[in-house]
């Protein structure tokens, strides 16, 4: 385990290698390669160090390494005293961050599989730029998992901002898609301002950085039940950092928008891995967050009326990856809610499950596209099914999944939190059924839209013309790197935002199955979205709820005290005094009652599926209706409760107005006065000017006159005759010698 | 007849001093000027060597001497001066060594 | 007696050499005049006992300077005579009169002092004369106490001379 | 080599010089023959400035390198030179910049080469020159000989209104100069009515306990002088133009170095030599900073000018580092001198990015560009890299100090943090949008299709600035060290809260942890990783070295 800084530097690698070389040199296969085996190193030593880390006893599985000093130690004021600024390399490897670094090397390494298939049509050159970006994207991420302290957690939580500015804006060319990845970017530097603040805050009040370290130190201090003490402003101000990167209320807007990136990236950044950072930032901080109730109450109702907002939307589009999107924003609300209610571990287990089955719905998704040859409307699919069953059936798998249909992942996860919340808040239990009463119906709108029905889309040419073939061929040869011009071409025909190369725009024969490399990572996912759920089966179905207790650990204050009154407990019986607290307020139920709540979610999934089957299967007429009759509602959830243009009209109108007006305000103003103080001196200068030249000076010319006119007669003693010179030095002498005579 | 005084010395140098005087204000030959300057200088020289006589100090003399240097330096220069001018003005009137004038 | 007739016919001599060279028309003849004016002034010299400053006399002036003039006044060979034209703001004759009138005055102040001689003067004259020759004592003298000031001429008379070439040639 | 080792400033100080001295013996035609001796010369000042990191020993003197010779004994003035750790770091990025914008110069400049390579050599000694004084007139001596380089490039070189913008720049910092000028003088006589010693030297008048309402005068009239220099909002106005209408070179040297001069002199001689005042100014200073930070980038956002816009950020940038000064914390005080070097750093080479397109293209406007990134592909990275460092993302340079002067602060006050904080979303914004509208899209401009990309001498160019803009973001720790002793001797000076607590530092270093807790710590570590022990604070700073025989 003393590699581990190894499984974030492998990707680090590929993507250097891929960004200096591989743009310039290298065939698609070589990038595509090296960035995939950087991945599978990194996968491979995430499963090394796991089982190391299950070897160890259950209460010591946290292992540390220290590469060095980043910021050497400086002294500073804290609350308490002067403490000493400093912040180390430091990895840490703990049951957390254990699973948080196999979610993102196993879907990252599955995705980076699916992308050499997907990305084919790309130039050499941008293919190995979106392999260098997408492993870059990893390395940041297994930072933000592996960092021991914020400021290196914060590396990776920029960084990943970064790759996804960077990926959302792949096609540049594109305006919508370098404005959604600047959107991206700016909303979460927005969420990042009140991250460092937190940060600020954290140091000024523990004197350190460290995770463990300031779990510890609030572990010691009371719970703030009361009113709103530093520990509240520390998790309020982080959790704004949160609802940045996590994409909620009200930073949202940016995850829908994201999904102009190529849709791989949509799987791994803005599905499985980056936007869950938020959720596990908390939960990182869980002894924090356990202190402030507060502002746990918060986090639950943003992250439910996220989920319910999010689930709403996703209702009426039409765009096959916007309604994943929404889909992925009320999920991310879920997680919210969980750790909100305390259900750290609920929260994290539903992340997991969620990065296998809405990478998987993302990646079937990309394969319908690719199949449409980048039409991403669903009105225009539809009967799918037969020409693409292997993206089917798993895609099948993964909304039965996120339905929350038994046995599937998504079962359980969901369940445990709408259990949690339940014990918490029955009002927010009320929206979390309400969400999920909604994602199952609009779940399997998008399967019924795209799989089911007749064929709506654009017509074929069933035989493709030998012709046509042919100067697809000799096009694909006159061209053979010009992959961004074919691209352009295809993007104008198709109007689409997922813009695949060109060669399905010559010789598009019509929907077929994607090729093994794409296939191959939909099934192993499947098996992920149906197995993973098996890790958290709780105690009232006889399961053990292995990954609650796995994780307990990385959410407890470790002081001496507390470890040892934890060690001599029962498991998950009592946890240290800030886990405790949580665990205090709730009430158990029985276990008939967590039964009967099982069963009524499961009861409300099959609703919403009946739902569905009902609107878009057997009167598909009833949808139009109803949108007819609700226009306003409609329009309003079509337009997103109009989020987008509020913003837009106060925010960033309002900023850049600012700026205008500022610089007017620094020409006319204050360069104004500057120019005004030249143009003073200079009219001064003026003045003084005149009166030099007409007082001053003329008086010297009064005198020079003066001198000239009476110096007119004398000058006439200058003859320039030698001898006259020599005749006044004698009359001179004369003078002397007469004084001379005459004095004596 | 009385003897002969350092005061007859005196008298003839001064005598022959303001024949240069009158020299150097009359012509207008810049050679006879220069002719006349020399006469000033030997009159000069006159009284030097009447007084180094009357005081029985030979540094009269060297005095003298150097007189008679300075006076040699002078003719070459002077010439001199008159040649070049000579060349340019194609005269050796005084009146016409006027471009000083203001 | 002897000495004063040979003051008085040196004395006229010499102003009368000098009146001509003032007043010779040609300018040879100036020269001439100037070399006899030279000689009688020499022989003056030797009357006042410098006769180490006699011979100087003879050879600098009379040989070598009077040659330097006689030289120039053959290379300048004058086409047209300098008096053509008299300007008449050089008022010659108020010279001429004030010279005279100034002599006068020297004259006066000279015989005034002749009636009533300084002290000091006449001591000096009680001294006795010099004992070793003259050319002895002003070559002592040369050469030691006024040594700089003799080195100072030698080099005075080489810029002149460097300096009389240059002006002398027709292209440098 | 003893020249060398005892004389090494005077060495890297008229380096330079010797090169334009010999510039002015190459015929004024043989262009080549001038680019190659001047490119040389630059090198070799970077080359002759390199021992001072390796030689200067951060545990050590409080002044290194110190060189000591009579200049004017009359009225007290020396050739007084020597560095800490601050001015050492500035003399390199001053050396290493000027090496850059000499050989960034190679192909734009076509008119007078031989003037404008001498001018960029006598610049430099200016620069180096005031960076290394430690006498006061000395240190205004080559103060103003900065300025008169710096106007014949931007008046003669540079484009648009170069000569409005050049007297403009003069006579800006001419005010300010003169005015500080009357505080040197203030504080000379001041120093000789107290001690009856007339001096300029800089590190006796850092001893000195001055009245504070003297202070107050004093630090009034060195504010104007530097905060024209840094400069502070309201008396920016001349930067935008100045950087506007500079040539590339000028504007490099202008971003990276000459604006240090006015931070250099607040951390320098305002904090340490007027302790008091800078304390009583510390709303005023703190109100300017914050201004500027957001004034800046919300300018910034409306600007159509590339360069002006990269001005703007620099008005902001450069209120960051005043920021953290003026929190008067260690922490803050060394981000802010992190953040000198990073802004010279990244705007230096923001600079240099504009440069580069506008020598082909003969035009600033944003508007003119766009989609630069599918011709220019070499180029766009380094943009990307050089945006990201300014924006200040994590492992670049430009996060270091930010967080540094942001933490600094915050633990002063809060609110000033959080609203300094609001102006890094606001960098990123003004910053993005800008290589939005540069470099994607799709190439409208038919001018902008055969853009050649960088070559090798630009990407020469570029790979120090790079490398450095890596090496600080993820290993800071050599340069922090080395400003250790610096930033604590301005502390003391200025906030003596922190004594107490450097003196227990300084006690730690000397009873080194145990043995067993090193190896436990190492054994923790990687391989090829070794764990450094925690003590790195510098003792209480030595007394400065006594001048022997006090001359009057």
């Amino acid at each position: 385990m003393r590699f581990i800084w190894l499984i974030p530097l492998l990707p680090a690698a590929g993507a250097l290698v891929n960004g200096l070389f591989g743009i310039r040199w290298f065939s698609r296969t070589v990038s595509g390669l090296l960035a995939c085996a950087t991945m599978a190193g990194a996968l491979g030593l995430s499963l090394w160090a796991f089982s190391e880390l299950l070897g160890l006893p259950a209460d010591a599985r946290v292992h540390d390494v220290v590469l060095g000093h980043w910021i050497p130690p400086m002294a500073l004021q804290t609350a308490h005293d002067i403490g000493m600024f400093q912040v180390p390399w430091q990895f840490r490897l703990d049951p957390l961050s254990g699973v948080m670094i196999l979610v993102v090397t196993g879907v990252g390494f599955l995705i980076h599989v699916y992308s050499t298939a997907y990305m084919k049509d790309e130039a050499p050159g941008g293919y190995a730029r979106f392999f260098s970006y997408l492993n870059l994207f990893c390395f940041f991420m297994l930072v933000l998992v592996l960092g021991a302290n914020f400021l290196v957690m914060f590396v990776g939580w920029e960084g990943v901002g970064l790759c996804s500015y960077l990926l959302i804006g792949f096609w540049y060319e594109k305006k919508s898609a370098s404005d959604a990845g600047k959107k991206a970017f700016i909303t979460n530097r927005i969420g990042d301002w009140g991250f460092i603040l937190g940060m600020f805050l954290v140091f000024f009040t523990f004197g350190t950085l460290d995770f463990r370290a300031v779990a510890d130190a609030a572990g010691a201090m009371p719970i703030e039940s009361a009113g709103f003490g530093v520990l509240s402003i520390i998790c309020l101000t982080l959790f704004i950092g949160a609802t940045g990167k996590s994409a909620q209320i009200p930073l949202h807007v940016w995850l829908p928008d994201a999904m102009e990136g190529p849709t791989p990236v949509s799987a791994l950044i803005h599905a499985a891995t980056m936007v869950t950072a938020g959720v596990y930032m908390v939960a990182r901080n869980a002894v924090l967050f356990q202190h402030a109730p507060h502002v746990m109450q918060i986090v639950a109702i943003v992250g439910a009326l996220t989920a319910l907002m999010a689930a709403t939307i996703g209702l009426v589009q039409n765009d096959i990856k916007r309604v994943l999107a929404y889909s992925t924003v009320s999920q991310l609300g879920y997680m919210f809610l969980a750790t909100g209610v305390g259900a750290f571990a609920a929260g994290i287990f539903h992340l997991m499950t969620h990065a296998f089955f809405k990478a998987l719905l993302f990646l079937g998704s990309g394969s319908v596209i690719h199949a449409m040859a980048g039409e991403q409307d669903m009105q225009k699919m539809g009967g799918l099914r037969k020409y693409m069953p292997v993206t089917f059936v798993t895609m099948m798998i993964g909304t039965l999944a996120i339905a929350g249909i038994p046995p599937l992942a998504g079962f359980f996860s969901k369940d445990e939190i709408l259990y949690q919340s339940f014990l918490n808040n029955r009002f927010l239990w009320l929206i979390g059924a309400v969400t999920a009463l909604l994602t199952a119906f609009y779940m399997f709108r998008l399967i019924l839209l795209t799989f089911y029905g007749t064929y709506r889309g654009a017509p074929w040419a069933r035989v493709a013309a030998p012709a046509a073939a042919m100067e697809a061929a000799a096009h694909g040869v006159r061209h053979p790197l010009d992959g961004q011009a074919q691209k352009d071409d295809h993007e104008v025909s198709h109007g689409a935002a997922d813009v695949r190369a060109a060669g399905h725009a010559h010789a598009w024969h019509g929907p077929h199955e994607s090729p093994r490399a794409m296939t191959v990572p939909l099934m192993a996912l499947a098996v992920g979205a149906i197995v993973a759920g098996f890790l958290g089966i709780p105690q009232a179905l006889k399961g053990a709820n292995t990954i609650e207790h796995f994780l307990a650990p990385s959410f407890e204050s470790h002081t001496a005290a507390a470890r040892e009154a934890g060690a001599g407990a029962a498991a998950g019986a009592e946890h240290g005094p800030g886990a405790a607290a949580a665990e205090e307020g709730a009430h158990h139920l029985s276990t008939a009652g967590e039964l009967g709540l099982m069963v009524l979610s499961v009861l409300i999934a099959v609703a919403g599926v009946l739902a569905a089957r009902r609107f878009y299967f057997t009167h598909p007429e009833l949808p139009d209706r109803l949108a007819a009759r609700w226009r306003g509602a409609h329009a309003l959830l079509f337009n997103k409760y109009y989020v987008d243009e509020l913003y837009d009209a106060t925010a960033i109108k309002g900023t850049v107005a600012g700026g205008r007006g500022l610089w007017t305000f620094d020409r006319v103003v204050i360069d104004g006065a500057v120019d005004g103080s030249g143009w003073l001196t200079r009219v001064s200068a003026w003045g003084s000017h005149m009166f030099d030249k007409h007082v001053v000076d003329g008086l010297v010319n009064l005198v020079g006159w003066i001198a000239e006119e009476g110096s007119f007669f004398v000058r006439r003693l200058q003859t320039g005759l030698v001898q006259n010179y020599a005749l006044l030095m004698v009359v001179g002498v004369f003078a002397f010698l007469t004084l001379y005579l005459v004095a004596r | 007849m009385t003897p002969i005084t350092p005061y007859h010395y005196l008298v003839l140098s001064a005598a022959l001093f303001m024949l240069g005087v009158i020299g150097v204000m009359t012509r207008r030959n810049i050679i006879i000027i220069f002719m006349s300057i020399e006469l000033m200088l030997n009159a000069v020289n006159i009284n030097l060597a009447a007084f180094s006589q009357q005081l029985h100090n030979a540094v009269g003399q060297v005095f003298a001497i150097f007189v008679v240097a300075v006076a040699a330096a002078e003719a070459a220069i002077g010439l001199g001066i008159i040649l070049a001018f000579y060349r340019n003005k194609e005269t050796l009137n005084i009146d016409e060594m006027n471009i000083l004038r203001w | 007696m002897f000495e004063s007739i040979l003051f008085y016919t040196l004395a006229a001599f010499i102003l009368g050499f000098g009146v001509l060279v003032v007043t010779a028309r040609n300018t040879v003849h100036c020269v001439v005049f100037l070399v006899a004016n030279f000689l009688c002034v020499a022989m003056i010299y030797v009357m006042l006992g410098a006769e180490f400053l006699a011979i100087i006399q003879v050879l600098v002036y009379a040989g070598g300077i009077v040659v330097l003039y006689l030289f120039v006044v053959m290379l300048v060979n004058l086409k047209r005579g300098p008096d053509a034209a008299p300007d008449r703001r050089r008022q010659s004759r108020v010279g001429f009169v004030l010279a005279a009138v100034m002599l006068a005055e020297i004259s006066a102040i000279l015989v005034y002092s002749a009636a009533r001689p300084a002290s000091a003067v006449a001591a000096a004259a009680a001294t006795p004369l010099q004992t070793v020759g003259n050319t002895e004592v002003v070559g002592m003298l040369l050469y030691t106490d006024y040594l700089i000031p003799f080195e100072v001429a030698s080099m005075l008379l080489l810029v002149a001379m460097i300096g009389a070439i240059l002006l002398a040639k027709k292209e440098i | 080599m003893t020249l060398f080792q005892n004389h090494l400033l005077s060495v890297i100080l008229f380096t330079p010089t010797v090169g334009a001295l010999l510039l002015l013996f190459i015929g004024k035609e043989r262009d080549n023959a001038i680019r190659w001796i001047a490119n040389i010369f630059g090198v070799l000042g970077f080359l002759v400035s390199l021992p001072l990191w390796f030689r200067y020993q951060p545990q050590g003197a409080a002044w290194q390198f110190v060189e000591h010779a009579d200049w004017i004994p009359a009225i007290g003035a020396t050739y007084f030179l020597g560095v800490d750790g601050f001015s050492m770091l500035l003399v390199l990025l001053t050396t290493l910049m000027g090496l850059i914008a000499i050989l960034s110069s190679w192909t734009a400049i076509t008119e007078r080469v031989k003037e404008f390579y001498i001018f960029m050599l006598v610049l430099q000694t200016g620069m180096i020159g005031a960076f290394v004084s430690l006498d006061f007139l000395l240190f205004f001596l080559f103060w103003e000989v900065m300025l008169v380089p710096m106007y014949f490039l931007i008046g003669i070189w540079g484009g648009g209104r170069r000569l409005y913008s050049a007297i403009k720049f003069f006579l800006y910092t001419l005010v300010g100069s003169v005015v500080m000028l009357l505080g040197i003088l203030a504080l000379y006589f001041y120093v000789y009515t107290a001690t009856g010693v007339y001096t300029f030297d800089i590190t006796q008048f850092q001893q000195l306990t001055i009245p504070s309402n003297v202070q107050k005068w004093i630090f009034l009239a060195f504010f104007l002088g530097f905060a024209v220099k840094v400069p502070m909002f309201p008396f920016h106005t001349w930067l935008p133009d100045a950087h506007t209408d500079a040539p590339t070179a000028g504007s490099v040297i202008l971003a990276a170095v000459l604006l240090k001069m006015g931070t250099y002199g607040f951390i320098r001689f305002s904090l340490p030599i007027l302790p008091d005042a800078s304390r009583a100014f510390v709303p005023m200073m703190i109100g300017l900073s914050l201004v500027g930070i957001i004034y800046g980038a919300l300018v910034a956002l409306a600007q159509t000018d590339w360069k002006r816009l990269v001005a703007y950020s620099s008005v902001s940038h450069m209120a960051m580092v005043m920021l953290g000064m003026f929190a008067l914390t260690p922490v803050g005080i060394t981000g802010s001198i992190v953040q000198q070097l990073n802004h010279g750093i990244s705007t230096g080479a923001l600079f240099l990015i504009v440069g580069i397109v506008y020598e082909r293209r003969h035009t600033r406007e944003i508007s003119e560009y766009g989609g630069l990134s599918k011709v220019m592909p070499i180029y766009a990275a380094v943009f990307m890299i050089m945006t990201m460092s300014s924006i200040g993302l994590p492992a670049l340079n430009g996060f270091i100090g930010e967080i540094l002067i942001l933490q600094g602060v915050y633990v002063v006050n809060k609110i000033w943090a959080a609203v300094a904080a609001s102006g890094i979303v606001l960098g990123a914004a003004y910053m993005l949008w800008l290589y939005q509208r540069t470099m994607f899209g799709k190439i409208e401009n038919p001018a902008n299709e055969k853009l050649k990309d960088l070559n090798l001498r630009e990407i020469a160019t570029f790979a120090p600035l790079i490398a450095l803009a890596f090496w600080i973001g993820i290993y800071p720790t050599p340069i922090l060290r080395r400003l250790e002793s610096s930033v604590t001797r301005v502390v003391l000076r200025v906030n003596s809260v922190y004594g107490p607590a450097m003196a227990k530092a300084a006690a730690d270093c000397n009873n080194p942890p145990s043995a067993a807790a090193v190896a436990a710590a190492q054994a923790n570590a990687p391989a090829g990783f070794t764990i450094e022990p925690p003590c790195t604070t510098e003792p209480a700073p030595a007394a400065p070295p006594r001048r022997e025989g006090e001359r009057r």
